[in-house]
């Protein structure tokens, strides 16, 4: 019983870590039809400009709490910054191209990210763990908690709820639909694809940062932290089916469950079952498990 | 074999998409050789029964049968293999090949020799019967123009000769006119159907402009709701009072009006 | 000297036109000095807590060497004579990637002889090129007792004490120190150091201590994988009493940092075999009643110690990098000591520079003065060092504010390491025979 | 007769004479460039095998899958039967990438674009997951791969080992020249082109795609072994990762489709800049191939080869 609470609990906060940086590659995949592995970028810059915020902000002697605008501020900086000006100076340019180069585009953006980050911050590691001890612990299913990580399950599903209200509830979320059905049509009708498409990747980018800057101050941060997480987030956006968020949500909460019941009881398995998975719903829906079935055109 | 005077053969035939019915009861028969035009509105189910015969759909129920074989749901490839053959409402080339390589590769598929890997895709003999085909489909100026660059009724014919390379006894064209200028769709029908005739391929067309269809057909096959209505000469099927109704309605005469996509969006 | 068929001659055809140019100045090969690289992770989680302490404690030591401003018995002007020249490589990329390097280091770089490495996995991949390629090669911090052992190098030498000096150490502090424990579990890197690690505490544990009993499901996350809150929890949920760690580099500030935030130190002892770095690093928040060692008689453990050679290098290095020396600045060093002892010893025999046969001649069986300590190679047929190994307790020094190791204990070679010619395994399941500590 | 009628191909004399040359060179330069231009090639034949995949316009970011087994298998061939013989290691390293190709391929077979991509990197990252976590095949580790013999005889320099891959390269090349030029070969383009068409002209696109994909598979493989052999170690990390895939993609998108002796180009030119690059500006690789990608992909489409393509001497069609 305290086994299965733990693994529960376990699996939950890492499938909300997944969730949260996977939600905005499956958003940007979805609106903009780009698989964007630079998604990982932002996540790394994400964290090391939280950590490096926190640390500064340590030095000057601030109360522990401010870590938590540091890591909102960082992620608006990043998502602004980056996503901003990669949209605009070289997305835009490859939008007809083919979706594998396109792909392989944010690849070589990615590779550009990882070192700019060893430019700008050195090849140390960054502590920032004020926030984390700032919470403190609790008891749950017979073992203590930090509190922070249990924050993890909160944030997600303050994102998830926010990209349902975007969505579903405002006029920006019919926008994004139609432009999602067809980009021609809502060229047509007037919609400027344009700004829809600065705005996604923005939104995106600052979600995958958001990822990076909330785990940073759990985690030494160094350079190459997020060569493992784009690749998991990758198996979470393509079981749940690219671009549906729902599934984003479902596949964290797969991958997250797997993972936490793997590393109780059979620790060789952690990754491959999680590999394994996406294989295999990729063999037999390829779509994902969420993704509407678009009919072929010929 | 009581029939082996028709090459096709069509019992029945029924094809529904989820409630909607795209084909009912069809039943028809077509002899070697023959030029048969099927007419009707958008939407009457005329490229469905084109994709039934050719194996791109499979039809709910019914029975096509070819030569007095039983090709119902045969997959495209092998409706190919035993001599049904068929060009498309889009053209369906290889864009970024020239003309004559789209042609060898149709020549080697046809020929089955393809997997002869020493011998490159231009071996002379090849060339020679690629250059046979072009002169009959007067392609030959457009011999080494990848195909992306040619114009459309260009394109149509290449598609056209890329079908028949596998001298099919039966041949299916969906819309071979549409999207071609006016000045050149009777050219573009003279040559194919000479071409064919010399064949003695039984042909099967979907057509709009009645021009062209009264101009080349033995038969007509008229097409409303997924239903053959009137199965005649053209002489007959373009008096008939149903066809009239469903099929020419007031545009009899006039030019057709293509409203369909010329190109596919994701070529 | 390099092996290499080579002709500078008209190299015009095919890729002559784009590798032209280097191969030439290549060619100018300098006799006067010997260069040594110098390899230990510059990047990555590794490179704060290990890398560049062992790069600055080499580099110190090259310098004050090369001028002579080293106490005795080291005061002599250069290696044998030599000046070294330094050149530092990245150890961080993965085997293939250092195994590709390394052999551009000899083939192209015309290096003469290179030192470092601190991932087992790193060792184990170059030991037999370093044969292949015939070059003086000497590990400075590995840890696992599968580079000699088994193998027969006659080019890789290693002057730190292999795992098994570490985990029978532990084992031994744990007894003489803690006696109570019940039962114990581990986490550690999967990769050949944790794997030993675990291995060899295991055993010297039940001979040890017959009383204690060891998990069977230990943890073994990835390296470098800096997220363990779910390893956290199986360890929590384990009854064990004590935990096993061979954690290093920024793992172990990562675990620390993780397990600290969930009290999971007020709930089991922890022994860290290799985790001193992050002692300083982590200063207040890595926990006090913690085991530490730092595989030897360096960094935070011989910090008081007196002695000259002690307390010149903390001062030096205080006075030149601004922190204290860590433990793999005192592995680095130690081995640019040995490659001075050898190379003086080569040169006196010889009567003048010492090729790369008289230094290893030399080198086979070395004895010499460390910082803080003895080392002898002693295994390995003259290959492999042997030395004393501490342990303590963490504790916060309120009066420096700075942390501190209590209640230390060193335990001598023949406690911790198995005689000449025994392999290790058999050794310690025979009971460690010899070793009455 | 076969070799007349092969001579008469300009590329394939071009590349058999420039191997040739490359043969000779070999026997006068540094062992570093020896090793290098070995890594190289090895990589080439990678990349060759993912242009059989790009002809038909399939990008596949998972072939680290077929590296790292023909690695591993040369590898684990010497772990538990001591074979060390360059022929038997080749021939296992490319079987075990051909049949593991050949199993996968019947689903590979029936994915396009994006998914070919995302199915080829989760069949990769399962091996990966496998291999790092069991102790058995060496965890994050790997193993060394000992000196290669051949027949029996251990050769005193690369040299040897160096030749062999030289001789692999010239087959493959001049195997997918002779066979992108046949009908066959042809194909592949048509397949990209126009799926329906080939299937109406009588031809399985499926079964030509799981054609390609063994192909593709066995080259690779075979590279993998290759480059195991000469660099003398596998890990996983630096042959079945992720980001090794997108090395390997990487670099057939720097040497274009435009020829068989691309690959092979741009793998040495990578294998060089590299080394250069290390030397002098270690914490800003990364940054320069992936500010060149970038630019390859936005200026230069068609590859580092459509530079030589432009060369006066070389005037064919060329569309773009």
């Amino acid at each position: 019983m305290q086994a299965t609470t733990t693994l529960l609990i376990d699996g939950l906060v890492y499938a909300s870590y997944l969730f949260i940086v996977s939600v905005g590659l499956t958003i940007v995949f979805g609106v903009m039809k780009i698989l964007n592995i630079a998604h990982g970028g932002f996540y790394a810059w994400g964290a090391y400009a939280a950590a490096y915020s926190i640390g500064v902000a340590a030095h000057f002697g601030l109360p522990d709490w401010i870590g938590f605008i540091m890591i909102g501020l960082s992620s608006l900086c990043v998502g602004f910054i980056f996503g901003f000006l990669i949209e605009r100076l070289i997305l835009r340019r490859l939008y007809h191209h083919e979706e594998v180069i396109v792909l392989l585009a944010t690849f070589g953006l990615f590779l550009v990210l990882e070192d700019l980050i060893l430019l700008v911050f050195g090849v140390n590691p960054y502590f920032a763990y004020q926030p984390m001890v700032y919470l403190g612990s609790v008891e749950m299913g017979g073992i203590s908690r930090d509190v922070y990580s249990l924050s993890l399950i909160i944030l997600a599903c303050v994102v998830a709820f926010v990209c349902w209200y975007i969505l579903s509830l405002t006029k920006w979320g019919k926008i994004l639909a139609t432009v999602i059905y067809d980009r021609e049509i809502s060229l047509a009708i007037g919609i400027n694809v344009t700004t829809i498409y600065v705005w996604t990747f923005i939104f995106g980018a600052t979600l995958g940062a958001l990822g990076g800057a909330y785990i940073a101050p759990t985690i030494s941060v160094a350079p190459g932290i997020s060569i493992d997480v784009i690749v998991l987030s990758f198996a979470v956006v393509v079981i749940g089916g690219m671009g549906s968020i729902p599934g984003a949500l479902i596949g964290a909460a797969m991958v997250g469950m797997l993972r936490a019941f793997a590393v109780h009881q059979f620790p060789e398995l952690e990754l491959f079952v999680v590999f394994a998975v996406m294989a295999i719903v990729l063999m037999i829906r390829p779509e994902g498990l969420f993704a509407p079935v678009k009919a072929r055109r010929i | 074999m009581n029939n082996a005077h028709s090459v096709l053969r069509i019992r029945d035939l029924n094809k529904s998409f989820a409630g909607i019915v795209a084909a009912k009861n069809i039943n028809t028969d077509i002899k070697p050789g023959e030029v048969v035009g099927i007419i009707g509105a958008n939407g009457a189910g005329k490229t469905v029964f084109v994709n039934m015969i050719t194996g791109y759909l499979k039809p709910t129920s019914g029975l096509i049968e070819f030569e007095g074989r039983n090709i119902t749901g045969i997959e495209p490839r092998n409706a190919t293999h035993i001599g049904v053959s068929r060009s498309f409402q889009i053209s369906q080339v290889f864009m970024s090949m020239t003309v004559m390589n789209n042609l060898l590769v149709a020549i080697s598929l046809a020929n089955r020799d393809s997997c002869s890997l020493l011998r490159p895709l231009n071996s002379p003999r090849r060339v020679r019967e690629c250059e046979r085909v072009m002169e009959c489909y007067q392609l030959l100026k457009y011999r080494d123009q990848v195909a992306g660059t040619l114009a459309q009724g260009v394109r149509k014919l290449l598609d056209i000769a890329m079908a028949v390379v596998s001298k099919p006894r039966l041949l299916l064209l969906d819309e071979p006119t549409s999207g071609v200028s006016i000045d050149e769709k009777f050219d573009l029908m003279d040559i194919v159907v000479n071409a064919l005739k010399e064949q003695g391929t039984a042909v099967l067309f979907v057509e709009h402009d009645m021009d062209i269809v009264q101009r080349y057909v033995d038969r007509i096959m008229a097409f409303y709701q997924g239903e053959i209505i009137c199965d005649a000469p053209p002489e007959l099927a373009l008096r008939d009072a149903k066809v009239i109704e469903y099929v020419l309605g007031f545009r009899h005469g006039t030019e057709q009006v293509d409203d369909r996509p010329k190109e596919p969006r994701h070529a | 000297m390099k092996k290499g068929i080579f002709r500078s001659g008209a190299l015009t055809l095919a890729l002559g036109a784009f590798i032209g140019a280097p191969i030439v100045t290549t060619s100018a090969f300098a006799e006067e000095t010997f260069k040594v690289a110098v390899v230990s992770f510059l990047t990555g989680p590794a490179a704060g807590p290990f890398g560049e302490p062992g790069r600055h404690g080499a580099e110190l030591l090259i310098d004050a060497i090369n001028d002579g401003t080293m106490p005795a018995p080291y005061d002599s002007v250069g290696f044998g004579g030599v000046q070294i020249e330094g050149i530092f490589v990245d150890e961080s990329g993965g085997n293939a990637k250092q195994v590709a390097e390394y052999r551009n280091l000899i083939e192209k770089q015309n290096v003469d002889a290179v030192i470092g490495y601190i991932s087992s996995g790193s060792c184990m991949a170059i030991a037999p090129v370093a044969e292949e390629l015939q070059t003086l090669t000497i590990m400075s911090v590995c840890g696992t007792p599968r580079l000699f052992e088994g193998n027969d190098w006659q080019y890789t030498f290693r002057t730190q004490a292999h795992a098994v000096a570490d985990s029978v150490a532990a084992a031994l502090y744990i007894r003489d120190q803690l006696g109570d424990v019940k039962s114990y579990t581990g986490i550690n890197q999967n990769y050949a150091w944790g794997q030993d690690s675990w291995k060899f505490f295991d055993i010297a544990m039940q001979k040890l201590t017959p009383g204690s009993s060891g998990s069977d499901s230990p943890q073994f996350p990835k390296i470098f994988a800096g997220q363990y809150g779910t390893e956290i929890s199986t360890l929590l949920l384990e009854d064990a009493d004590l935990v096993h760690s061979s954690f290093w580099d920024g793992d172990i500030e990562a675990f620390v940092l993780q397990a600290s935030v969930r009290g999971f130190f007020d709930k089991k002892r922890f022994i860290s075999v290799a985790g001193a770095s992050a002692v300083d690093n982590l200063g207040k928040r890595f926990p006090e009643g913690t085991v530490v060692g730092t595989r030897g008689e360096y960094g935070i453990l011989v910090r008081e110690q007196e002695g000259e050679l002690n307390e010149w290098f903390i001062d030096t290095y205080r006075e030149r990098y601004g922190v204290y020396p860590l433990e793999s600045s005192y592995q680095y060093a130690q081995t640019v000591l040995a490659l001075k002892a050898a190379m003086d010893k080569a040169a006196a025999e010889s009567g003048g520079t010492p090729n790369e046969d008289q230094i290893i001649a030399a080198m086979k069986g070395l004895e010499f003065q460390s910082l803080a300590g003895n080392v002898s190679l002693a295994l390995g047929n003259g290959h492999q060092a042997v030395h004393p190994i501490g342990y303590g307790i963490t504790a916060w020094d309120e009066e420096s504010n700075s942390p501190k190791l209590v209640d230390i204990r060193i335990y001598p070679t023949h406690c911790i390491l198995p005689p000449v010619n025994q392999m290790s395994e058999a050794w310690l399941e025979a009971a460690m025979p010899g070793a009455d500590c | 007769m076969i070799i007349k009628a092969l001579s008469a191909d300009r590329t394939i004399s071009w590349v058999v004479a420039s191997f040739a040359i490359l043969a000779i060179v070999g026997l006068m330069v540094p062992n570093w460039v020896l090793n290098g231009t070995m890594f190289g090639l090895a990589r080439g034949l990678a990349v060759l095998g993912l242009l059989v995949l790009w002809r038909t316009g399939l990008v596949s970011f998972g072939h680290a899958l077929y590296f790292g087994l023909g690695a591993y298998a040369v590898a684990l061939l010497e772990k538990y039967t001591g074979v060390s013989d360059v022929f038997v290691r080749l021939a296992v390293a490319l079987a075990t990438a051909a049949a593991v190709g050949f199993m996968l391929g019947f689903v590979l077979r029936n994915h396009r674009g994006i998914f070919f991509a995302m199915l080829s990197l989760a069949f990769s990252m399962v091996l990966y997951g496998v291999l790092i976590k069991s102790e058995a095949l060496g965890s994050t580790d790997g193993f060394s791969v000992s000196q290669t013999t051949i027949l029996g005889w251990q050769p005193e320099t690369k040299y040897p080992l160096f030749l062999t891959i030289i001789l692999t390269g010239v087959v493959a090349a001049v195997g997918m020249q002779i066979y992108f030029r046949s009908a066959l070969g042809h194909l592949t383009t048509a397949v990209r082109d126009n799926e329906i068409r080939v299937e109406y002209l009588g031809y399985s696109v499926a079964q030509a795609i799981h054609i390609k994909y063994v192909l593709s598979a066995a080259l690779t493989g075979a590279a993998g072994g290759l480059f195991a052999m000469a660099l003398g170690q596998v890990d996983p990390d630096s042959m079945v990762n992720w980001t090794v895939s997108g090395e390997l993609v990487f670099i057939s998108i720097l040497s274009g489709p435009g020829s068989v002796a691309a690959p092979f180009i741009g793998a040495v030119a990578f294998e060089f800049l590299r080394t250069f690059a290390f030397e002098l500006a270690p914490h800003a690789w990364q940054l320069i191939v992936g500010g060149t990608l970038l630019g390859i992909i936005l200026f230069l489409p068609r590859g580092l080869w459509s530079l030589i393509e432009r060369l006066p001497m070389r005037q064919e069609r060329d569309r773009e």
